[in-house]
């Protein structure tokens, strides 16, 4: 007997109205199949792009306090879903759409009258790939801004990072803007998600101060440890899975064994990454330091991701131990002589990595790179784009930092700081019934209740 | 001023604050203890060992009163905590020399007003 | 050299006895390679569902006190297990082997005696695919009933729910029965799935009543918060990426382009629910609810379930957006007019916005749909579905849930919820070593202890 | 218009110069599409894998206290990294390159010199999927030594069995070895790789002795509850889900239908420990005890890896739920007998059950199972393969451990552990907001802190 | 020997540690509670719920010193801990009939220097 | 009546609470608390920055007994709780006026026995 799938049947009937790039009608091709399992493989990568907010809802949690649990949360909540929301409406276009000098893309707004373009998938598999990168790149900022930054001024942020600022960059490395016409490499990202992430992060974290207590009456750091270090290790394992889609994804084909080698040479990255880092602490504080070790893991793999392709597993070890090192070294540099407070360390993750990624591909890329006796052309072209993307996020995120300002305030007030936001902004407790302070309707229960049953 | 200490079940808490904001007493301190006494404890079972479990949830309160109304409070905190099983804790009342309201440096009864 | 794996060869060997579906026995064909795309796909989205059960535990622990965690957690895992168990046993007999009337299927128990049926992919991996799905009904009930059930009632209605009460639901719309031959639209389970969930919770909640301390003396509401909120992101954000696979995997097929199509449909519906229910309860309350932004989510998840594969992204914002506003209603409707006490909200996601997707295909579809000139004919059999099944379910669960009362009572004491069900049910605590009262054994060494070693 | 990655494009076609297995240089075949089906299944598979050390950080932490949480979240990320490292620099000679004699692979280190091998799938993703399967036979060992070794002794530990007893055993069963040639049949591991971690833990526990305060005066065992069972439940699950990968991903091959058939064994095997320890404990004490049940959960997994491509799904329940009754029974033989103190049941789960799991297939293998008629020969060579695997690791842990004792020491100081890992050996805190200790720049802010803004 | 138990807000708790080790007290015990008194609570909002949250984060602090300790420990408390707004807790001051240091068994003032 | 209260390091209380109830008294509260005092903090370390842990875990005992029975209590808890190294902590002793079972109304020495 045939199990008969009326409404399944009824639906995709309905769908077939819709274009489709070449899928089997009428028994499956090799090329129907190709297509299908470059379709699957770039839908599953980005399902795992899509649990790396996870990853940073838990890191940026875990790795501030308790107090201001919720406020950070709903950052992260809005954050994807913004992201998923304007790229849809005006990200798309400006990225993959058409193109104006090479700078800016112009058409497919709300994903309209793009029917010609080829992207090798199905469109809406492209562009889902796509929009779940755009708020990768957004999520960063709140976890640098935490702790102080005021939900309205960050919403209106994150809508202005997603619906602008990142895709012209995308544009310019991935849509055939000028970078791409200069051959900058940047594969999966380290410069063109994690920078822009980053210096809008550090530009947003310089512009709203520290955090009250960061730094004392004499200018000294002080340590302000985060609340939860099992969910920020947490954290951490699910952005290294979602790491998994985020760089092998980015071939967009499913039908190249590229995609094993990248996987390799992001394993291996974010292991080197690891295993400095804890080699680094242990050796500098006679301690391994778990909150940096964390954050080495991600400093390889951020570092890694721009050249996932480019170069050797062994190249990827470099790279990775290298980014472990970096690492420690860029938060010190951030804390204690740049006197920028970051919390969770995004800026030195996501920036100083990206970047230092972004340029080792000018070295350790097995063709082109100065250390395969490429010369050092591509490194050139690699500088160029970085410091291209640092000085057109810094400026757009200052501005726009500076309006929000000027709007709605950046920061909120030093009570609502100390209370904590989940107080002041939400006027909820992340941990409501391990206090007392529910109250009248908290943990426990009265015996007035015992009757209303 | 006498300072009044209860040890008294979580559950009653709510009851208890309401029935003295009543009286007119809302200044109070609270903070979760872990109390053992007659009441016996639960067993406990985990990864297949039992074990006793013989520290028990309990709510401490803390109010700093006049002496003139000592005896009102422990009759309301008995009254409303009292369910008659073992376990509903004791009230301990103990002498006090001054109190002060920080924000304002009153002192004595003041402090506490 | 070739490395040769003499044990898997062997197995694999010993395996080709049993029937395979087409599956390439010399070298691969279009057709084998187009069937194992559909089988890879098919699983993967199963495992992506099976996620969910991590999520749904997060959320029901994440949301109800930390006294009643163990309990939940204990709920939760049985439910997935015991669910697996009766599918196999009885549930993919009566929801897609043979048919009796349009009504029940009638053959496959145990999966034995199916060898004539097709289901397009290896019987296994469809099954397996199902069997995930029903556990997803079935554990909707135990976050509704949460803080104040037996665990022996709860064991108890979820075998009648998956072995029976949704099995035969499955078979009228998926199964071949009398839904699904009135062309009753259910892409993915908005009425099959989240439905049946929820009006078992509602019958659930209903019979066992309120939580004691939620409803004053004067009948008034109370807030009973929940202990672990980053938990219950965390869940929801398990939930959403689960759902990558409850939905396009519904295609039970990796070699059309609609997966793309549905994986897009669904981001954009749970980004709007998460935004409108951000702005709705902003705008009434003056502050973000995180406890039910999340649920929004949800509520624009479950609310897209229905039409997934059947709206255009555009309809998908509104569906999204118009049930993260329903979601707030609902929950306020059930806390202060109906008074059913539903601690995590699950009623008001599954229900009321399976409900409204369900409904929203016969509006929105862009082939049929009311707004798109489709008449109401798609509507009125919309409608009878969710009438239908609201029915059955209804009725089903009030009997079972009667019965079960009749038989080991369905809620603990008095004493025993107020003491929380992991002290009176489990003697065990969830977080054993952040109290005092472990004593003898617990977060405390005695000195004793430093003999024995 | 035409998109054009230009980035994309040159890294790829630099790419094309490393050796590729067959992929499609111009145009898919029937051939291209299956080895590309096959690499995406077996990546996939390996990310799942990947997962699971997730899986195993939550359900250590959350089993252990919270004193020492940094301490063993610590091992975890440093298990994963170095496993790979090491795996890349000598495991994968030793598992799968060359033959010394059927018990030592000779060629491959650091993946060079095997371009002359054939894996079926590009070699990296060969390498990949062995990769993390290597570091999860390490990480079993860290739960059951957890909150009394020293780091650095931990540490070594993870490099021997990495890079050298683990790999040993590999070759012997899936590399061409000795017990491969016998028939031994261990399709993903049960053996292979959860005994190796399993009797490793059980030599490591043996020689570092019980956490203090474990055996009283009397020798009476004391329960020493866990800090966060939500965290051990989500972590439980985490792995299930990994299983997925391990299990099915083994096949090494996505155009089998196998892969169902061993999703469908796993999760039936799975469902079944769980059942059927909530039901043995609940019997025995009266209680369900989470705990022990979700160990049970891990007892049906680590039961079925060995027959999960060779038993039938009945077969599979019944394993999974006999695994699930020796789990309970063999924790307290280990505890109360035994007396070796194993906080986490490690060595129950992954080596009593592992072993079971292993001897079952000689008796469930629908071809050459004793219960089906096919003699004892497939049973004896279980056996011989189960006392050899256990011989080999036993010795050499305890020479790797007797050695690491002689240079670093195994435990900490009695004044470390009762103070807590995480103090002594880190100086950090895994709730440092939690409490006050954090002190001076802890939960509170100083007002001082108010004027550096 | 007196017992000093001030109740104050967790944001000074650094700032009192701090001047209390100045003027040559370090000796002292904290705890976490919750108050509740004049200070008006926060609206608390939960699934739609709003809730008065009327017990407030306070540190409990305890010192034991000799009386002639008591006025100047009482001063910096007092004179750290105001901030002027309601809400800046309480001192209260018990008599006390002995200490004595369990290290040592010093009993009296000993036990506490 | 007196009330005993000790601070002690939290792996002593077991042994401490074994002992007392050997000697007959088994009711008792118990919290958790933060010390400071001699005894000299853990060096921190946290994303590089090094601090100091001054607060370290302590655990409070509160006991009421009666006055008879106080010497022996102190004699207990300091015999059991001590180790010698700095940091064992302190018993202090105050005066109660009363204490009141909230479950039988009993006052003074019969509430607590
Ligand atoms: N002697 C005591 N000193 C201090 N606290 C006590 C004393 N006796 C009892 N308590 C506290 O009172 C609580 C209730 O006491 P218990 O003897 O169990 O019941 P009841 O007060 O009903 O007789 C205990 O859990 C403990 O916290
Ligand atoms: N009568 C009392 N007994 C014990 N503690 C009190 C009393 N009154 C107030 N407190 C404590 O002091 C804190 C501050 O008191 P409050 O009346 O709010 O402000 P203020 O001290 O500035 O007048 C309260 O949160 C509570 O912990
Ligand atoms: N003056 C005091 N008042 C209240 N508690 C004190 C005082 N001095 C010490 N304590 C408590 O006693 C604990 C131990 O004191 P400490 O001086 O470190 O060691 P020791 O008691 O061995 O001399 C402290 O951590 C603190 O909790």
């Amino acid at each position: 007997m045939n199990i008969k799938y009326f409404c399944l049947l009824s639906i995709l009937g309905g769908l077939l109205l819709f274009p489709t790039v070449g899928f089997a009608a009428d028994g499956p091709t090799a090329e129907s199949n190709a297509l299908a399992i470059n379709t699957v493989w770039v839908l599953i990568a980005g399902f795992l792009v899509f649990i790396m907010h996870a990853g940073f809802a838990l890191v940026e949690s875990g790795f501030t306090r308790a107090k201001n649990t919720v406020n950070i949360l709903t950052k992260n909540m809005m954050t994807i879903s913004l992201g998923a929301l304007l790229f849809f409406a005006t990200g798309f276009a400006i990225a993959f759409g058409g193109d104006v000098g090479g700078f800016i893309g112009n058409k497919g707004f709300f994903l309209t009258n793009i029917s010609d373009m080829d992207f090798g998938i199905p469109m809406y598999g492209f562009w889902f790939f796509q929009a779940v990168f755009c708020a990768t790149a957004a999520t960063i900022v709140s976890g640098a801004v935490a702790e102080r930054t005021k939900l309205s001024a960050y919403f209106l942020f994150t809508v202005i990072i997603t619906a602008f600022i990142y895709p012209v960059v995308v544009h310019w490395v991935w849509g055939g803007g000028w970078l791409a016409t200069r051959g900058f490499t940047d594969f999966a990202g380290s410069t063109v998600v994690h920078s822009v992430g980053a210096w809008s992060a550090l530009v947003g974290a310089y512009l709203v101060g520290a955090r009250l207590g960061k730094y004392g009456k004499d200018g000294k750091v002080r340590a302000i440890p985060g609340h939860n270090i099992p969910l920020g290790t947490l954290g951490t394992l699910l952005l290294w899975f979602g790491w998994f889609g985020f760089n092998p994804g980015s071939t967009l084909s499913g039908t190249t064994s590229d995609i094993a080698w990248i996987a390799t040479t992001t394993m291996l990255a974010a292991s080197a990454g690891t295993v400095s880092t804890t080699l680094f602490t242990w050796a500098k504080h006679g301690k391994p330091d778990l909150a940096l070790i964390l954050n080495g893991a991600l400093a390889g793999l951020v570092g890694i991701t721009a050249g996932t392709a480019a170069v050797t597993p062994v190249g990827a070890i470099f790279i990775g131990a290298i980014a472990g090192i970096l690492l420690p070294i860029s938060v010190d540099l951030f804390d204690r002589v740049i006197k920028i407070d970051d919390p969770v360390g995004a800026i030195s993750v996501h920036g100083t990595c990206g970047a230092f990624g972004t340029l080792a591909v000018g070295l350790f890329a097995h063709e082109g790179g100065l250390f395969y006796g490429g010369g050092a052309s591509l490194l050139i072209t690699q500088i160029i784009g970085v410091v291209a993307v640092f000085i057109w996020t810094g400026v757009c995120a200052f501005v726009a930092f500076k309006l929000i300002d000027a709007i709605v305030g950046l920061r909120v007030s030093q009570e609502e700081e100390l209370e904590g936001l989940d107080l002041s902004e939400h006027g909820m407790e992340a941990y409501g019934d391990f206090t007392l302070k529910a109250g009248e309707i908290g943990g426990f229960n009265s015996r007035a209740g015992k009757i209303s049953t | 001023m006498k300072k009044i200490e209860a040890i008294i079940r979580p559950t009653v808490l709510e009851d208890i604050k309401e029935a003295l904001g009543e009286y007119g007493i809302h200044g109070m301190t609270v903070s979760e203890v872990a109390g053992c006494g007659l009441q016996k404890g639960r067993v406990g079972i985990y990864r297949g060992s039992k074990f006793n479990i013989n520290l028990l949830h309990k709510v401490k309160l803390e109010l700093v009163t006049t002496d003139n109304q000592v005896n009102e409070v422990v009759e309301i905190i008995s009254k409303v905590g009292r369910s008659g099983e073992i376990g509903d804790g004791k009230i301990f009342i103990y002498p006090l020399e001054n109190a002060i309201r920080i924000r304002t440096g009153d002192e004595g009864d003041d402090a506490i007003s």
